[in-house]
């Protein structure tokens, strides 16, 4: 039961990490992209990191029990953080003078 | 044949840790950009370090932490089952060697760019050249 | 050198406003709160790291806690108000799940999008800004966060005046309503809503 | 033949540098020569305090520490080393006196540091004499080529500066390259380095090993100015008077060939050298040395460059002695050391003195400088004399039995060598004494004011010339020591 | 128990942390705090010198594991003297170069203080340690620290260190590679456990890599010729007071760890007689001593160019190693030993004479003699100790490694010694020329003309006069040096 | 130790490695040097050798990139290769 | 050569490899016993090879050192008594001042705040997050110390995390206001007290008896049995490690960041 | 599950390199640091996997949370180095003010 779970999670976990993959290679520009990379990946990190947890319930103890806690300090973290830096870059990117791509009819009206 | 095969992977990490030397290597020689030095130097320590740890690395062995229970009482240790922990200690020491040295090294770079304000190896060596 | 700019100083207009605030009525007991909050947060997030329960262990831990909470007496709760404190916990814990509905939602808007044969055709990134009500800081903050990390917006820029700046990927992100509705969670989250 | 341990050759070397107040009394002169004088007087006494001991066939020791295991720096004062020590402590003490004229009378610069270096080459060549093995020797040798380098160029011109250069580059040079590697070779084969009556080293090498060490000893203590290794000795008359008095009668040459014969009879040993016929071929270099030497003397104008032609044929008749191998030429060569001392000073003195008094270099301006200077010209003659080898001149003796060995070891042609070089001697010296007394002056103006030197300057000279005489009628300390010295060299 | 080995190592790391803390509160502290700690390191390393001599070799075990599992301090007769030499040296030039540091740096002075502590502690480690990893961490706190030092100089010094620092990094990974093959086909780090389990593994490629790794490593470090590039550059744009500490002990102290590994790592057995690279090696030598000569001559500077002749000296050390006779090894010993006073001396009275004038070339040095004959007088008996001339010390070693050469029938090794003993006399009475003339007049100032003596602090001329007459004291003892310690060592 | 995840890292370390030495910008060089140190600790974790993954995650992110970063801040970002 | 070498080698992870059965074996089999650290990596680190890593200490210290040597800029008098125009920013009214003052009378009120030259904002996002995260962080970073014993981690990583949070505060802040949580003096203090920890605790057992760093020396102060004591003392030098190391990391960061200004940072 | 896991890491090492490849050859800076960035948060997934593959997990879970916090510190620096220096191209010069130290 916690198995099938934790493959669900984790696969779902997955299938964001290679969204974001993809989305950081394919999309036009750097702002498109870091949609693609702060967000997905947080997701991501976040429903890999629940299916490990939960797996590591398995032989259920206090230690166990702990260290999945633990990896949920951690996906605490991820998602103060992440949106952090995502907001930090894409700061440092406006700053730098970079101007955002706008696609061609968006950019007629 | 199948001999080399089995050269080549039994042995895989340490023809990296050779390649890693080498691209160190080539960067703190052939770069002229003095940061591009100095990440060449990082690279090449670093190097150093994977090799050591490749040492250290013992097929079907765990992380070199005894599994104890709590209490002190513990069943005898088999070192087999365990990392060698060794080259990880000596490591350790590396890697802060190694950022101690990026610190100085950087703090270097800082000063000579404040000097000739450029890092390009040749144009320091002209400014010298010209005003010696 | 370079001038400094005037705009750029108003952003930090908060920052001068909590620097003008009166003090507090008592600032010792409010210093001494402020503290044993972060102690208790502190040595609850230590005991969670730790796994160790005995003595020795502890009393380390509690030993860590104390340090910690004294060095960063000024990072942590400034304010030291309990009340407040509390309630936005709550708050917070009864935001999160729907933080997390949304996130999820809209995550797989984007991964439709990236997994698209050709995203760009999809996709229509612009700017728009709008303005909050929301005052505290912490609220402001989360209220970003939690638009940035809905994909498909990112927060820019928070300036002055409470306009918040948002990159969005498409119309559909984009959407005034959705992120009206937000700010309105977490001002009830934070006891703002008035 | 006892040894006696005792500290006074350390203490003889060391007196020397009590030089360490003419340091701090540079402001005062007067003092400043006191302490050297002083240092003098002491040295000459300690070393005649050890002379009759010598004399009665014994040898003092003094051992400092091991330098190299099995090595040290040693101090043995025998016969022969107190022959050199006692004509060099001597004649510092003259040469001190004549310095200080000769000195105030040109008004020369940096004379503290000249006395200084003055000392310190005395020290080393007490050293040299009294060494005890080949490193100790060495290691004055070259204390003795540093020190007097700065007196060499004293004048501190481009010239100056040249022939300092030329003078370390032979002088060091040949220490560093040739006796060097000669005295690693002789420690390894033969094991030990100190100085044995008969030589260490027979028995551990072979001819060809023995013939190359010869020559490398032999041209590497170039101080000694055997020919090809000579022309910085001309050079080195860039130096004030005194200094080239020092260097051609007491110090710099004489310790070169004080130090060649040392290692003849010491490392080689006389048998060892008769054996493989070796001393024959020295004696043929010498001779070669001493017959070019002195045509070279003839054609120079410069009296000084004349005198240290000179200087170096009568180096050549010391080693010429030595190399005969016989017990009555080795007393020659060694006599010779001392009675050369004396003349060639009063000559070098000489020369100074008429410098000082008149400015004059060369030769050719002497004419009738005897009537104006009879002292100083009537101390050249006498001192001309002693290098000839013509009575009354001590310098006879020393060819006297330097003849006689020739003729004990039955080659004439090194007797005809010492004959006919005499004649070339006479030759380039004598007309320089008659000009000065019987030629007329050239009828200049110029020199109508020369009168005779200051007699700081006069004193010492006469002083020499006398003593030159003296040592003809009464040559017997060194005599004496060179017998007991030729006697125990060849185990006779 | 005797804990001089602990206090020889421990004492400047402790004095290095007061240094560090008591800047900012009393300056005036540091100084004393600092000859305290090299003072007692120096009489720690006395002690310890006195035991050897007594007992022989031991070993003081840190933490009180036995060696291979721990690491131990490993005090013989070959590091005693070494270590005397390292510390007494390091005293001198601190006490030497306190009015330059002063005001050189100013309030940066703790720091330097510090900087210099921490490096000799480095050095002293690496000479007392058993244990091959402990050397590689021991060798970068003097190169940092090393680094730091050259960077204090003129304009220039920092290019100089940062190439330094490059240079040095790779030497050290070299050498840290070469010890890690070590460790991996044996197991171990210390020493001695190493020499016993190396004759097994002889044949090995991967153990003759590892040598030539380690070698690499040290000849970078040692600036051996090829390798030296780092070297001139830093030693002669640093402050004087840094190079006065760095240039007569860094390189030393490496030439004593190539020792070290063809002795106690590896024996000689396996150096001499396993691989043949003393042809080479030897070779390599006589180039080094040769070109270090030639290109101290090209220089116009003083300093310069006692910063080649370090170079050339270098050969001389390594050369004499590689000879693979007593003799030689003696020779090298003593060399060492020597080397450290020699440089040690002729870095001080350059840095005496650059205290008086901007800068050390030849044309600046004119009638130095008069002005500062004590300075001068010392760089005299230094110059007569590097040419090799008795009773200096340079004299003896030469000797040995002169002799070595011959037994070994490397009479180009010889030769090049010859050559650069001579190249050394042209080299310092060009000097002494300049400096023996007052320059435009011929006939100076006369007897009575008042020359100035003009002459550096008291205590830089004070500890240069003690480096000559340690110069001379080592000559006079250098029989008792070979029999008592180096004789020993080599047996 | 396990010898796939190994492998496969170790291949992007040494991409990685080239990468920061080749790009023609220090600070691109620096942050990728910065991704660099978190391959380099997977691999570590991936040898089992936890207290240097430990270190090097401190390190790599902690300080050494924001050294790198400062430096180039305070001089330059141009380099010619 | 190196790949030459290579062929020489034993497989990689070969557990029958030369490595691993000299002295690993030892160390893995007694470590726990008698240091009662069941981290052998740390018992071997802090203890058998102790000296070591009280000289890695010593590297990092130097290292902080030397970047202060090299870069830090004190102010000289010359410097203090020039005129230089700074700008100060007057809380209450949020209006910029610019006065011309030599840097000896900088006011120092509680209603002005000095800007650099090039004073940009800071993110408020940015700045509130690190708030937050950074009293976590700096917990982490002790728990790290306190557990090297039993998880990976101790005094070196430990000291890098407290030294990376206050990094952290530096960068979502300011330099300035994080030099004045962290004074320069008191980390130039610090970075010394951290390696005379160690060494401290070395000479203790010195003075205790035994040789350098033998902690088991300790033992009959602290009153317990010789294998505790050991993992003390392995407690005591992380402590030392850690001060050191974090005081060390946040002198070069300072320096490296301001270019010795101490006064505007990255 | 040993081996989904596995997989899991495998196809985790896969989107690494992808991402690397943003970072090596992102057309500007701050496209490196994007995929610097996701790099940093697979390697925190990657580093609990590794602690599971080891059945150790307890140890690894530190060295992620360390990671956790200390990623976003590197973006961090990288990001307010374009506070103070505008420009993405390397070619930017605006000249710090030059400090001389003697």
């Amino acid at each position: 039961m916690l198995d099938v779970l934790t493959v669900l999670l984790t696969l779902g976990g997955l299938v964001f990490f290679a969204g974001a993959t993809m989305g950081i290679l394919r999309f036009p520009d750097f702002y498109t992209r870091l949609h693609a990379a702060g967000k997905l990946d947080t997701l991501g990190a976040l429903l890999t990191m629940a299916g490990l947890a939960v797996y590591n319930l398995d032989p259920f103890s206090m230690a166990t029990l702990l260290t999945s806690l633990k990896i949920g300090l951690a996906v605490g973290f991820i998602f103060i953080a992440s949106p952090t830096a995502t907001h930090a870059i894409v700061d440092a990117g406006v700053r730098a003078g970079l101007r955002p791509w706008v696609k061609q009819e968006d950019e007629q009206q | 044949m199948e001999s080399i095969t089995g050269l080549i992977l039994a042995k895989y990490n340490y023809w990296m840790y050779i390649s890693l030397m080498m691209v160190g290597l080539y960067a703190m020689i052939a770069k002229n950009n003095l940061v591009k030095k100095i990440i060449g130097m990082n690279i090449l320590q670093t190097a150093i370090i994977l090799f050591y740890i490749s040492i250290g690395a013992k097929k079907g062995a765990t992380i070199p932490i005894i599994m104890h229970s709590e209490g002190h009482g513990h069943e005898a240790v088999h070192a087999v089952q365990y990392i060698n922990p060794l080259p990880h200690v000596l490591m350790l020491t590396a890697i802060v060697v190694s950022v101690a040295t990026l610190g100085v090294a950087l703090a270097l770079a800082i000063r000579l760019y404040a000097r000739f304000g450029t890092l390009e190896e040749d144009e320091i060596n002209d400014q010298v050249r010209e005003a010696p | 050198m370079k001038p400094i700019d005037l705009e750029e100083l108003s952003t930090n207009r908060r920052e001068i406003l909590q620097a003008t605030q009166p003090p507090p009525k008592n600032p010792y007991v409010q210093k001494g709160l402020s503290l044993g909050i972060s102690f208790l947060l502190l040595f609850g997030a230590w005991v969670l790291l730790s796994g160790k329960f005995d003595a020795f262990h502890l009393s380390l831990g509690a030993a860590s806690s104390l340090f910690v909470a004294w060095i960063s007496r000024d990072l942590l709760f400034p304010s030291g108000d309990v009340a407040t404190l509390a309630r936005s916990m709550a708050g917070v814990a009864a935001y999160t799940p729907w933080l997390l509905l949304q996130i999820v939602k809209s995550n797989i808007h984007v991964l439709r999008i990236a997994f698209a044969r050709n995203p760009e055709r999809l996709i229509h990134p612009h700017i728009i800004s709008m303005h909050t009500k929301l005052k505290g800081e912490i609220p402001l903050v989360t209220f970003a966060n939690s638009i940035t990390l809905t994909p498909g917006t990112i927060t820019i820029q928070v300036s002055a005046g409470n306009e918040v700046r948002i990159h969005a990927l498409d119309y559909t992100t984009g959407d005034m309503d959705a992120l009206r509705e937000m700010e309105s969670r977490v001002a009830r989250a934070f006891g703002e809503s008035d | 033949m006892h040894e006696i341990v005792s500290i006074r050759p350390l203490l003889a070397v060391i007196a020397s540098l009590a030089v360490t107040p003419i340091l701090l009394s540079a402001r005062s002169p007067n003092v400043r020569e006191g302490w050297t004088f002083a240092a003098g007087a002491v040295k000459l006494g300690i070393v005649l305090s050890m002379l009759p001991a010598v004399l009665g066939g014994n040898v003092f020791c003094f051992a400092l520490t091991e330098v190299i295991p099995g090595i040290r720096l040693a101090f043995r004062v025998d016969a022969m080393g107190m022959l050199f020590a006692l004509v060099a402590s001597t004649l510092w003490i003259v040469t001190s006196a004549y310095s200080i004229g000769y000195m105030r009378g040109l008004d020369e610069h940096s004379q503290t540091r000249y006395f200084c270096f003055f000392a310190i080459a005395l020290s080393a060549t007490i050293g040299a004499a009294f060494a005890a093995n080949l490193v100790t020797l060495y290691m004055f040798y070259e204390i003795l080529s540093f020190a007097t380098y700065p007196l060499v160029t004293h004048h501190q011109d481009e010239e100056a500066k040249i022939s300092g250069r030329k003078y370390l580059f032979f002088i060091v040079g040949g220490s560093v390259v040739l006796v060097l590697p000669a005295m690693i070779i002789c420690h390894m084969k033969a094991g030990t380095l100190d100085f044995a009556p008969q030589g260490f080293l027979a028995g551990h090498v072979t001819q060809g090993l023995a013939t190359a060490l010869l020559l490398l000893f032999v041209f590497g203590l170039a101080k000694a100015a055997l020919m090809p290794m000579h022309s910085w000795l001309p050079a080195a008359m860039v130096a004030p008077t005194p200094v080239s008095a020092l260097l051609h009668a007491v110090a710099v040459v004489k310790v070169g060939a004080f130090s060649v014969a040392r290692v003849l009879t010491g490392v080689f040993g006389v048998d060892l050298l008769a054996q493989y016929g070796l001393g024959t071929l020295l004696a043929v270099l010498a001779s070669i040395t001493i017959l070019v030497a002195s045509f070279i003397a003839l054609s120079q104008d410069g009296l000084k460059r004349r005198l240290a032609f000179s200087t170096i044929g009568q180096l050549s008749y010391i080693l010429l002695g030595v190399a005969l191998l016989t017990p009555k030429g080795i007393t020659g060569g060694l006599v010779h050391i001392a009675m050369h001392a004396f003349g060639k000073i009063t000559l070098f003195f000489c020369a100074g003195a008429i410098f000082v008094a008149a400015g004059i270099k060369n030769i050719s301006e002497m004419k009738g400088l005897g009537r104006r200077m009879p002292i100083t010209m009537g101390a050249f003659f006498i001192g001309s004399l002693s290098v000839i080898g013509l009575p009354p001149g001590g310098g006879f003796i020393s060819k006297w039995f330097l003849a006689l060995g020739a003729l004990e070891s039955h080659e004439l042609a090194f007797l005809c060598v010492l004959l006919f070089s005499s004649f070339l001697n006479a030759a380039y010296f004598l007309p320089i004494a008659y000009n000065a007394f019987f030629a007329n002056p050239p009828d200049d103006a110029k020199d109508a004011g020369i009168q005779e030197a200051p007699p700081w300057c006069v004193a010492p000279l006469a002083f020499t010339a006398m003593a030159s005489v003296w040592l003809f009628f009464n040559p017997w300390p060194f005599l004496d020591l060179a017998r007991l010295a030729a006697a125990q060299v060849t185990g006779g | 128990m005797n804990q001089y080995p602990a206090f020889l190592i421990i004492a400047p790391l402790l004095a290095a942390c007061l240094i560090a803390s008591a800047a900012w509160l009393r300056r005036s502290l540091c100084f004393p705090i600092a000859v305290l700690g090299l003072g007692t390191s120096f009489l720690s390393s006395l002690g310890v010198a006195a035991r050897v001599l007594t007992d022989g070799h031991f070993q003081y075990r840190m933490g009180g594991w036995a060696p291979p599992l721990g690491i131990a301090l490993e005090v013989d007769y070959l590091n005693a003297p070494v270590l005397v030499a390292v510390s007494g040296a390091a005293l001198v030039s601190l006490i030497a170069t306190r009015q330059i540091i002063e005001r050189e740096q100013g309030p940066k002075a703790p720091v330097f203080y510090t900087l210099m502590l921490l490096a000799v502690t480095g050095m002293l480690g690496m000479t007392a340690t058993g244990d091959a990893f402990n050397l590689y961490v021991l060798l970068e706190i003097s190169s940092i620290t090393g680094y730091a030092l050259t960077a204090s100089g003129d304009r220039l010094a920092p290019l100089a260190s940062l190439r330094y620092l490059l240079l040095g990094t790779i030497g050290a990974s070299f050498y840290l590679l070469g010890v890690g093959l070590l460790y991996m086909m044996t197991g171990t780090l210390n020493m001695a456990d190493l020499s016993h389990l190396l004759p097994a593994l002889y044949g090995s490629d991967a153990i003759f890599a590892a040598f030539l790794l380690i070698l690499c490593g040290i000849w970078l470090k040692a600036a051996l010729f090829p390798l030296h590039a780092w070297l001139p550059g830093a030693y002669s744009h640093a402050s004087h007071a840094s190079a006065c500490l760095l240039a007569p002990l860094m390189t030393k102290v490496m030439i004593y760890v190539m020792l070290r590994v063809m002795f106690t790592v590896f024996t000689p057995a396996y150096v001499f007689e396993q691989i043949s690279l003393e042809g080479f090696v030897v070779t390599l030598a006589s180039v080094a001593v040769v070109a270090g000569s030639l290109m101290a001559l090209a220089q116009r500077n003083l300093r310069r160019m006692a910063v080649y002749i370090v170079v050339a000296e270098v050969g001389y050390m390594v050369g004499g190693a590689w000879l693979g006779n007593q003799t030689a090894w003696t020779g090298a010993i003593l060399h060492l030993l020597n080397d450290v006073l020699m440089t040690l001396c002729l870095f001080l009275a350059i840095a005496a004479l650059a205290g008086r004038m901007e800068t050390t070339d030849f044309k600046n040095l004119k009638g130095l003699f008069s002005t500062m004959p004590f300075s001068m007088g010392a760089l005299v008996l230094g110059a007569m100790s590097i040419i090799g001339v008795p009773p200096a010390c340079g004299f003896f070693s030469k000797w040995f490694l002169l002799k070595g050469a011959i037994e070994a029938g490397r009479f180009d090794f010889l030769a090049a010694l010859l050559f650069s003993s001579l190249i050394n006399v042209v080299l310092f009475f060009r000097l002494f020329e300049c400096a023996l003339y007052s320059g435009d007049d011929h006939h100076g100032p006369g007897e009575h003309g008042h020359i100035e003596i003009h002459e550096a602090p008291l205590s830089l001329v004070a500890s240069l006069w003690a480096a000559a007459a340690g110069i001379l004291a080592v000559g006079f003892y250098s029989g008792s040096i070979v029999n008592n310690f180096i004789k020993p060592a080599l047996m | 130790m396990i010898w796939q995840v190994d492998l496969a890292i170790l291949a992007l370390v040494v991409i990685c490695a080239i990468a920061a030495v080749t790009v023609r910008d220090l600070l691109g060089a620096g942050i990728l040097f910065g991704a660099y140190s978190f391959m380099l600790c997977l691999l570590w974790a991936a040898m089992g050798a936890v207290d240097v993954a430990f270190t090097e995650a401190s390190v790599g992110a902690g300080v050494s990139t924001v050294f790198f970063i400062a430096a180039v801040f305070r001089t330059t970002r141009r380099t010619k290769d | 050569m190196l790949v030459h070498a290579t062929l020489d080698f034993p497989g990689w992870g070969d557990p029958n490899a030369p490595a691993h059965l000299h002295v690993a074996p030892e160390y893995l089999e007694q470590a726990y016993e008698k240091t009662a650290t069941p981290n052998v990596v740390t018992a071997v680190l802090a203890d058998y090879r102790s000296y070591d890593t009280m000289f890695e200490t010593a590297v990092v210290f130097s290292a902080g050192l030397a970047c202060f040597f090299l870069l830090r800029v004190q102010s000289r008098k010359k410097e203090e008594e020039e005129e230089e125009d700074r700008y100060f920013r007057h809380l209450a009214t949020d209006m910029v001042i610019r006065i011309r003052t030599p840097s000896m009378h900088v006011p120092d009120s509680p209603y002005l705040q000095q800007l650099d030259p090039y004073w940009t904002p800071r993110s408020l996002i940015v700045r509130a997050a690190c708030r937050v995260l950074t009293p976590f962080i700096q917990l982490f970073a002790l728990y790290v110390v306190a557990h090297g014993h039993h998880s990976p981690g101790g005094g070196f990583q430990g000291g890098v995390i407290l030294g990376a949070s206050l990094i952290l505060v530096a960068l979502s802040h300011d330099l300035r206001t994080s030099m004045k949580m962290t004074p320069e003096k008191l980390m130039g203090v610090l970075s010394p007290a951290g390696v005379l920890i160690y060494a401290g605790v070395g000479a203790l057992c010195v003075a205790a008896g035994h040789n350098f760093l033998d902690y088991g020396a300790l033992a009959e102060w602290l009153g317990t049995a010789p294998e505790a004591a050991r993992s003390l003392g392995i407690l005591f030098v992380e402590v030392g490690v850690a001060v050191c190391v974090m005081a060390t990391m946040i002198i070069i960061y300072a320096n490296l960041s301001s270019a010795g200004g101490h006064k505007q940072g990255l | 599950m040993h081996g989904f896991l596995l997989g899991a890491a495998l196809f985790l090492i896969l989107l690494m390199a992808l991402s690397l490849y943003r970072a090596a050859y992102g057309p500007t800076v701050v496209d490196r640091l994007v995929g610097a960035n996701a790099i940093g948060s697979k390697t925190v997934v990657l580093l609990i996997i590794i602690g599971h593959l080891f059945s150790r997990e307890d140890m690894f879970v530190d060295i992620a949370l360390a990671y956790a916090m200390l990623n976003f510190i590197a973006v961090l620096a990288a990001s307010r180095y374009f506070h103070k220096r505008k420009g993405l191209d390397a070619v930017e010069e605006e000249i710090t003010p030059r400090i001389h130290w003697d």
